[in-house]
């Protein structure tokens, strides 16, 4: 077969000059440009595209573009594939693979099917009475089976290879939607010049102008809106898209728009986008989505070659394919005639099922004229045809239209069905726009809008191209004046185009006598008007209870064309107006949209920034191996030859014990603070006291949150009188900057202080161990060193090759130690002038788990005991706090449970065999051999292998911990299996004193 | 009541399921009951449930606004489990683990609880470490939960990513495998349709816009279709809670916050388990449809609408392609939000008030839908024997001003964060 | 993503600020004798109507400022923004 | 003495060369690192009895508005906050020059030159490549030559100033720690219309 469903004219949008090859379930097939995949399969002849949701059942398609719910395809294969696509929405491109989904062995024999055969016993909601005993068949047989049958396509197993970028815009007036009311209104407001953005979710602007058979002006729709299009791509202020979907609206007219930039494009260059996530912030939205036509609810109406009206005919004139040959039409309006006359065109006379009684509408009248016998007041009852409809039972309704009083077979191909038109109200929705119903045209439009977001055309309910132009034009010159001046109003032209007369309230025919066949709603999911009926006869009366249970409008389509017929049938039933039903609530986005578009270029390695010290390349050069400290990479530990980690980390650690050590200690956060009201700010900060801190001194501080947990410790120096330089955690370094902008924005603003981070202006530099002061007098010849000269906590400005360095005399390790900060253009440069003076020292450079080796050894707190649960008590930090002023947090600390004696406190534990390393995260117990629930007396926070007495060494905090030194405990890890026999010591490990970092 | 089992299915579909009985009545309000229940969410349909069947008290009114199951219950990312750290909440969630194992038989309704396991994945040794602390204190507490390492993960997600060189290496994980899904609507509505059978009237479309207080004491509840007198009043509204409470002049240690979740389209199943990527604010699980469900931050300002905005997706999918690179080409089918009522150390309330005959149950934050079973209970024995259960003993409000507070995450009083 | 008008920069979206939450708590002064009920209001109490709420914003990615917002939690819409030391105006 | 080695921020990350789709392009974008620029913070304390509009700096007045630069031929002042500016400028010895104008009595003054990585991305499309990544309007009527604004780029605080150079060109300041990942962000932004990096 080939493309014999072709029609003979060519004054569609496709270039039957260029084919295009492509495979569906196999077979290869071409069409041509301009086809999407839908197109070209009607084209040859193929429907059947895939299975329902629930029974398996044959579909094929019902639509044209976004609103199709049953042509979904899996494009592509290996890591480009891509699964639940629509076929409407596929464009062309050469070598495109698509298949069916959902069905095994293949879409034509399906063995799913099976639930089709025993659909009465899967209504609405069947999985909630059954599948419970016995109770362990649930996880074991039942719910395997369920999940077996989940989902439609496949998902890929492979990371996408496809690049997806986002954009950021701002315009005056965003224009959705490129029929008649919204290009009058791109027109109108572009014309005033407003700064317009028109989109466009189709390959073509126009809309119902490429399909209906209108004049505007002295032009046809269709030649007006290629004018109308010309003018704007011609003006600067205007940015037209298409094939970009404005998806969600979001709050202050925040507009998010998908943007297809090369899917259809065969061999798009690597650096193209496939697709790009706009962000558009709008002074003003115009909604200018235009309808979405109905169907109608009637015995196995979701055979594949049962479509929408509208679609036959824009799959004629956009396209210029035939849904088929010998066509039924079965509407309750008039539009539909304009399909009927369309086959009549290309010589196909169809046989047209009116549910109403008589219509004297212009186009029911032309298909009269050239001879076309209509079947009024006459609906579908059933149809047949397994794979593909063949016949349709068309029957003659009684006056109530409650039943048929006769029946008769019609042999068909395809049905064209129109049950009215539905606005497309989404985005006005969504952005807060409670609707309201209009009787008129049985469906809800927007009302009072809660955004600047106004809906024009179809989508506001206006059926009439006279009534569309002239809202386009008079509202996008009103929207428009509010960003310029200049008053500029385009006068909307005349227009002609057919009168219609007014549908019938009908959008579910009766069931054919005897016969009991489904009739579809929600065709992805496969519910019918009896899962409908039978959720209201169990109490889900609400239209959300009603969605819920049957899952009505669920589906990937999310409703388009089923919500409002399931709501009419629920008023049937409920005998209430629809308005009274309501409408369930709409959510973006308004399309499925691709994850790797949301995502945009954050993604593998730059998922999110990483940072980085000047000295980087040196660490990487010398086999350091990293760790996260939040986005910080740090040197974890450097090992040499074969060394595992421990080995490598003990090596460091005992380095910086016996000789000297070298940390890149870049990553400490650091704030320059200055001002008259510095050293009282400070006080007010930190728990000790400042403001008699000598010049040319640091200090140890510790700050509370309000609620009296520890936030952040550091060591601040005092510069000059007014001028200090604090030194934060790592991973607290941000929020301490804002936690003290608050306090002198917020709470204390008469406090004249201002704080800067300079974390990234200095490279910090520990080096530490007995041989530091040496190893320092040699690399700055010009300063005392001695203790005398440098004292512990003091610091000094000194020089390096004509580099500019201050020199710390602070440890975290215990040891004697001193901080070298340079400027970090010559980080990398002190760092290895450190290295190569140090060789004769034999130094050696250590990373963060030599670092918390060290620490933990000495007793000092970090992040692990520093949790945001713990109090200046709980961690041996009492002596910090100041009796005698008020600080951030203070008051805190007098709470009863923060006084108790027996809170959870700081200790040390060494394994009673000297051996055993004590896994972090195990907790404390005193009986080894209760059973669960067992009371637990703490945890261990941080553990390390000792490396001053060669044994593990770990720090806890438990339940009295003071009172429990000199005890034996255990230390249980259940996840390992591991039970440690421990004696508590004090969390001092190693020179409890202090006596080295003064030596 | 009609009880549901495969034999009944089976005959009703011989008289074309037309037999069916309503799940639940829709009664006119009386005067007067014993127990009004404020809420007609999961809480509070559960509360009633187990104050008919625990207390034998079934003269009850469950009050709610709009219709029942639409708030939280009806919109979380069903996700249950018992892994928390401190004791308070660990046997609190652990008895509503146990009792979300026999809930289906219990309630004569598959609410398809599905316990498939939830993996918090660790990305360096210092997480590990902390899922360690969490994951002894469970299995002290006798909680299931075993450690995972990278092996044994990529044979359960191998189409996570593994490599070495990805931005955050997956190290390990914390499994609890009883932790797991339940399908959501159910529970609502098994709770409700037993609890109907009980006796207890779900009166929905029914506001409360005050209340009748005297001397101390609760003596009414004042609605959109009239006046109801009771002697106890047990708020179970979420979100919503301040709302209500500011009509009876309490203050409470809460803020509304909007918790987003999204699905993509139904896909064949290949996601087994909860996953959840703390370090990337990012879970998803595989529903019975074959939805990825997936859910992460709050929004980061108070706000009581259902409904959200997009940076908070964007950046829950951003950590979702971290570690599932291959969801880029799923797509984004539908968002939702719901109203979390935030307490100030991320732990529940549930207490007496200093009304008379108010009792309090709020301060869910992200996790009220696992703790639905347990938090009836609970909160039925509250009102009940007017005084707490040892089980939400610790869940009081007194916690605020004695420094008691259960602070799981230890960010402190600010819910915005983290 | 919402548009946040800074006093001091003019409208800037969302992904430039953090949120700081009730803006009507006011911290007790320093050294001042406060009740535990008083101090516990202070920290762990807020403000939260379903409507007009102040609330602090911080333009963290941009001038560093700590300002007010009176903003609708119910429809997230923005009334007004002002400096610290001034008052909305409406 | 040795000489001591000055390196930039982006030193180990700027490659020259071209790249992305530049074949057949003209006018392609250009992206440069800008080095050893003096960048020095000054604010002015609120007890200051200071008048701004009276404080030139190297001729330069202080702006008291949001976007706004001043600048000659060697210097660019910036506000950045209220009471806040940043002057940037080719001269070593900025700090001196600043002195002459200001003390510290009045005005924080604190010097981070070394702080920031600057990228300079200058082309008809410098403005599509940043609004890939920043929120702020870029529309000619808000964002002009000689505005500056600070914001951030997937997820990276940085400062733009918008010189009057032509075609488009922009200076872009983020904190040097972010400099590697800043650097890869542009310029993965800009190899859809092909980059020049000089």
């Amino acid at each position: 077969m080939s493309n014999s469903f072709r029609t003979t004219n060519s004054t569609g949008l496709i270039n039957k000059d260029k084919k295009i090859n492509f495979t569906f379930n196999g077979t290869i097939y071409h069409g041509y440009e301009g086809d999407t995949l839908a197109s070209a399969l009607i084209a040859n002849g193929v429907h059947l595209v895939g299975r329902s949701f629930k029974y398996h059942r044959p579909r094929g398609f019902l639509g044209v573009g976004v609103e199709e719910p049953n042509a979904m395809v899996q494009l592509h294969d290996g890591n480009k594939s891509e699964p639940n696509i629509i076929a409407t929405e596929v464009e062309l491109v050469e070598g495109l693979k698509a298949k069916s989904q959902n069905c095994w062995p293949s879409v034509q024999f399906d063995i799913g099917e099976i639930n089709n055969v025993l659909n009465r016993f899967f209504p609405a909601g069947f999985y909630y009475k059954t599948f419970m005993w016995p109770k362990s068949f649930w996880m074991k047989i039942y719910e395997p089976f369920i999940r077996k049958a989940a989902g439609m396509g496949k998902a890929p197993l492979l990371p996408d290879p496809d690049r997806y970028e986002h954009n950021y815009e701002h315009c005056d007036v965003l224009v959705v939607g490129s029929g008649p009311s919204g290009l009058a209104s791109a027109l109108a407001a572009a014309k005033n010049g407003a700064r317009v953005i028109l989109a466009e979710d189709k390959p073509n602007f126009g809309g119902s102008l490429l399909t209906d058979e209108v004049t505007i002006g002295n032009m046809s729709g269709k030649e007006w809106a290629s004018d109308t299009i010309s003018q704007l791509k011609s003006m600067p202020n205007v940015i037209l898209k298409k094939r970009s979907q404005v998806f969600g609206y979001y709050d202050h007219n925040m507009t998010v728009m998908i943007e297809r930039v090369s899917d259809h494009i065969e061999n798009p260059s690597k650096y193209t986008p496939r697709q790009r996530l706009h962000y558009i912030r709008a002074g003003e939205v115009i909604v200018s989505t235009g309808s979405i036509e109905r169907p109608i609810s009637f015995g196995n109406n979701d055979r594949p070659g049962i479509v929408l009206a509208s679609a036959a005919k824009e799959y004629m004139k956009v396209y210029e394919t035939l849904v088929g040959k010998k066509p039924i039409i079965f509407t309750n309006n008039d539009t539909a005639y304009s399909t009927a006359l369309e086959f009549i065109k290309n010589d196909i006379e169809p046989i047209i099922v009116d549910t109403r009684d008589s219509s004297n509408g212009e186009l029911v009248k032309e298909v009269q004229q050239k001879g076309i016998s209509i079947k009024f007041n006459s609906g579908i009852a059933d149809t047949k045809g397994h794979l593909k409809i063949n016949s349709a039972i068309i029957g003659k309704l009684d006056s109530s239209k409650e039943s048929f009083i006769s029946e008769e077979t019609v042999e068909c191909d395809c049905i064209c069905m129109s049950g009215g038109w539905t606005p497309t109200v989404h985005l006005s929705s969504q952005a807060g726009n409670k609707l309201k119903f209009n009787d008129d045209i049985d469906a809800f439009v927007p009302d009072k809008k809660r955004q600047k977001e106004t809906a024009i055309g179809a989508a506001n309910g206006s059926f009439t191209l006279n009534q569309s132009l002239a809202e386009g034009f008079q509202v996008g010159f009103d929207l428009s004046n509010k960003f310029t001046d200049q008053n500029n109003p385009t006068n909307s032209p005349n227009s002609n185009e057919p009168s219609y007369e007014k549908h019938e309230k009908l959008w579910c025919m009766p069931l054919p006598s005897g016969k009991k066949p489904k009739r579809f709603i929600d065709f992805q999911n496969d519910v019918a008007v009896s899962d409908v009926e039978l959720a209201i006869r169990e109490g889900f009366r609400s239209i959300e209870h009603v969605k819920r249970y049957t899952t009505l409008g669920m589906a990937g389509d999310q409703g388009k064309t089923s919500n409002l017929n399931g709501l009419q049938y629920v008023s049937k039933i409920e005998k209430k107006i629809v308005p009274e039903v309501g409408h369930t609530t709409f959510r973006p986005p308004y399309t499925p949209v691709t994850i790797g578009a949301i995502v945009g270029r954050e993604v593998g390695n730059h998922y999110l920034p990483t940072r980085k010290s000047p000295i980087h390349t040196w660490h990487e050069e010398n086999n350091a191996v990293f760790v996260a400290a939040g986005l910080w990479q740090r040197p974890r530990y450097y090992p040499m030859g074969s060394e595992d980690m421990n080995s490598a980390v003990n090596r460091e650690a005992a380095n910086v014990r016996k000789n000297v050590g070298i940390c890149d200690v870049t990553t400490l956060g650091k704030i320059d603070i200055k001002g008259p009201d510095a050293p009282e700010f400070l006080n007010r900060v930190y728990t000790n006291a400042w403001l008699k801190l000598p010049v040319g001194k640091a200090r140890y501080g510790v700050m509370l949150r309000e609620d009296g947990m520890v936030f952040d410790d550091g060591t601040t120096s005092r510069l000059s009188e007014n001028h200090f330089h604090m030194t934060t955690t790592t991973a607290q370094a941000a929020n301490v900057l804002s936690h003290l902008e608050y306090y002198l924005q917020v709470v204390w603003p008469d406090l004249d202080v201002n704080v800067l981070s300079t974390t990234e202006q200095w490279s910090g530099i520990a080096v530490a161990g007995p041989k530091s002061r040496d190893l320092l007098s040699k690399l700055f010849p010009d300063v005392d060193m001695s203790n005398e000269g440098l004292p512990f906590m003091g610091l000094v400005d000194s020089s390096i090759d004509g580099i500019k360095a201050r020199i710390y005399r602070i440890s975290f390790s215990g040891e004697l130690a001193y901080e070298v900060n340079v400027e970090s253009n010559y980080g990398l440069y002190t760092w290895k002038k450190i290295m190569e003076v140090g060789q004769s020292f034999d130094i050696q450079p250590y990373g963060t788990e030599a670092l918390s080796t060290l620490r933990i050894e000495m007793g000092h707190v970090a992040g692990a005991e520093l949790d945001g649960r713990t109090i200046p008590f709980d961690v041996g930090l009492n002596s910090m706090v100041s009796q005698k002023k008020d600080f951030i947090g203070k008051r805190s600390l007098s709470k009863d449970a923060f006084t108790e004696s027996d809170r959870q406190t700081i200790v040390g534990l060494v394994p009673l065999d000297k051996k055993t390393k004590i896994p972090e995260g195990s907790h404390i117990i005193e009986d080894n051999s209760a059973v669960a629930p067992i009371p637990k007396l703490g945890h261990v926070s941080s553990s390390c292998w000792s490396v001053e007495y060669n044994n593990p060494f770990s720090i806890a905090i438990i339940k009295d911990g003071k009172n429990k030194i000199g005890k034996n405990l255990y230390a249980v890890s259940p996840l390992k299996d591991i039970s440690i026999p421990v004696e508590v010591v004090s969390s001092h490990y190693v020179d409890p004193e202090g006596s080295r970092v003064r030596s | 009541m009609q009880k549901y089992s495969v034999f009944s299915l089976v005959k009703n579909a011989f008289t074309n399921h037309e037999n069916w009985e309503v799940a639940w009545k829709d009664p006119e309000p009386k005067k007067e009951y014993d127990v009004i229940i404020v809420g007609g969410g999961g809480h509070g349909l559960a509360t009633a449930y187990y104050l008919a069947k625990e207390h034998g008290i079934t003269n009850v009114a469950i009050l709610e606004k709009g219709w029942i199951g639409g708030g939280n219950v009806g919109r979380n990312t069903t996700i249950l489990r018992s892994n928390y750290m401190f004791d308070s909440n660990a046997h609190f969630y652990e008895f509503g683990m146990k009792l979300w194992e026999t809930l289906s038989q219990e309630l004569n309704y598959n609410v398809m609880y599905s316990p498939r396991g939830i993996i918090n994945l660790a990305h360096s040794d210092a997480q590990m470490n902390a899922y360690a602390r969490r994951g002894n204190s469970m299995r002290l507490n006798g909680i299931d939960a075993i450690l995972l390492g990278r092996d044994d993960l990529k044979k359960m997600i191998p189409f996570a990513d593994f490599s070495e060189t990805c931005r955050f290496p997956i190290h390990g994980g914390l499994m609890q495998p009883r932790g797991g899904t339940a399908r959501h609507d159910a529970v609502a509505w098994g709770y409700a349709r037993q609890a109907d059978s009980m006796g207890v009237d779900i009166i929905q479309n029914c506001e409360v816009t005050g209340f009748d207080v005297n001397n101390g004491k609760i003596e009414g509840v004042q609605t959109s279709r009239g006046n109801i007198k009771t002697k106890k009043v047990g708020l179970c509204v979420a979100g919503s809670t301040t709302l209500l409470a500011d009509m009876l002049n309490m203050r409470l240690p809460i803020e509304a916050h909007v918790l987003q979740a999204c699905v993509s389209e139904p896909v064949k199943p290949l996601l087994h388990n909860v996953v959840t990527f703390g370090a990337g604010h990012f879970y998803c699980s595989q529903s019975d449809k074959g939805e990825m469900v997936m859910g992460g931050d709050l929004d980061g300002y108070n706000s009581y609408a259902q409904r959200g905005n997009m940076p908070m997706i964007q950046h829950v999918l951003t950590g979702g392609l971290a570690v599932f690179p291959n969801f880029s080409r799923l797509k984004m089918l539908r968002t939702w939000g719901g109203i979390m009522d935030m307490s100030m150390d991320g732990s529940p309330i549930i207490d007496k008030t200093h009304i008379e005959g108010v009792y309090l149950n709020c301060g869910w934050c992200y996790g009220g839908f696992k703790a639905t079973p347990s938090s009836g209970f609970v909160f039925a024995h509250t009102i009940a024997q007017d005084q707490v259960h040892e089980l939400n003993s610790d869940f009081n409000l007194e916690r605020f001003h004695t420094g008691k507070i259960i602070d799981e995450k230890g960010v402190g009083p600010k819910p915005w964060i983290g | 993503m919402l548009e946040i008008k800074c006093p001091y920069c003019g409208k800037r979206s969302q992904n430039e600020f953090s949120y700081g939450g009730d803006a009507t708590i006011k911290r007790p002064q320093l050294g001042e004798e406060i009740s535990t009920e008083d101090w516990d209001n202070f920290v762990y109490y807020r403000d939260n109507p379903r409507g007009k709420h102040s609330e602090l914003w911080h333009h963290v990615s941009g001038c560093r400022q700590w300002f007010k917002v009176s903003r609708d939690t119910a429809t997230h819409e923005i009334f007004d923004t002002c400096k610290m030391n001034e008052d909305f105006n409406v | 003495m040795e000489q001591a080695q000055n390196l930039s921020p982006l030193h180990f990350d700027h490659k020259l060369g071209l790249f992305g789709d530049h074949e057949n392009k003209e006018n392609l974008l250009k992206i440069s690192e800008i080095k050893d620029l003096s960048i020095i913070q000054i604010a002015k304390f609120k007890k200051s009895s200071i008048e701004i509009e009276n404080v030139t700096i190297n001729q330069l007045n202080l702006p008291t508005e949001s976007l706004k630069v001043s600048h000659n031929q060697e210097t660019r002042v910036l506000w950045t906050g209220p009471d806040t500016w940043l002057i940037i400028s080719k001269k070593i010895d900025l700090k001196d020059e600043i002195y002459k104008s200001i003390r510290d009595e009045d005005f924080a003054i604190t010097d981070i030159s070394q702080s920031r990585a600057v990228l300079q991305i200058s082309g008809v499309n410098a403005k599509n490549v940043l609004k890939k990544g920043s929120p702020i309007n870029f529309n000619e009527n808000i964002f002009k030559p000689n505005n500056c604004a600070n914001t951030t780029y997937n997820g990276i605080n940085i400062l733009i100033d918008y010189l009057d150079d032509q075609p488009f060109c922009f200076n872009l300041y983020a904190l040097r720690s972010f400099g590697g990942s800043f650097y890869h962000s542009i310029t993965d932004s800009s190899l859809e219309y092909g980059y020049e990096g000089i």
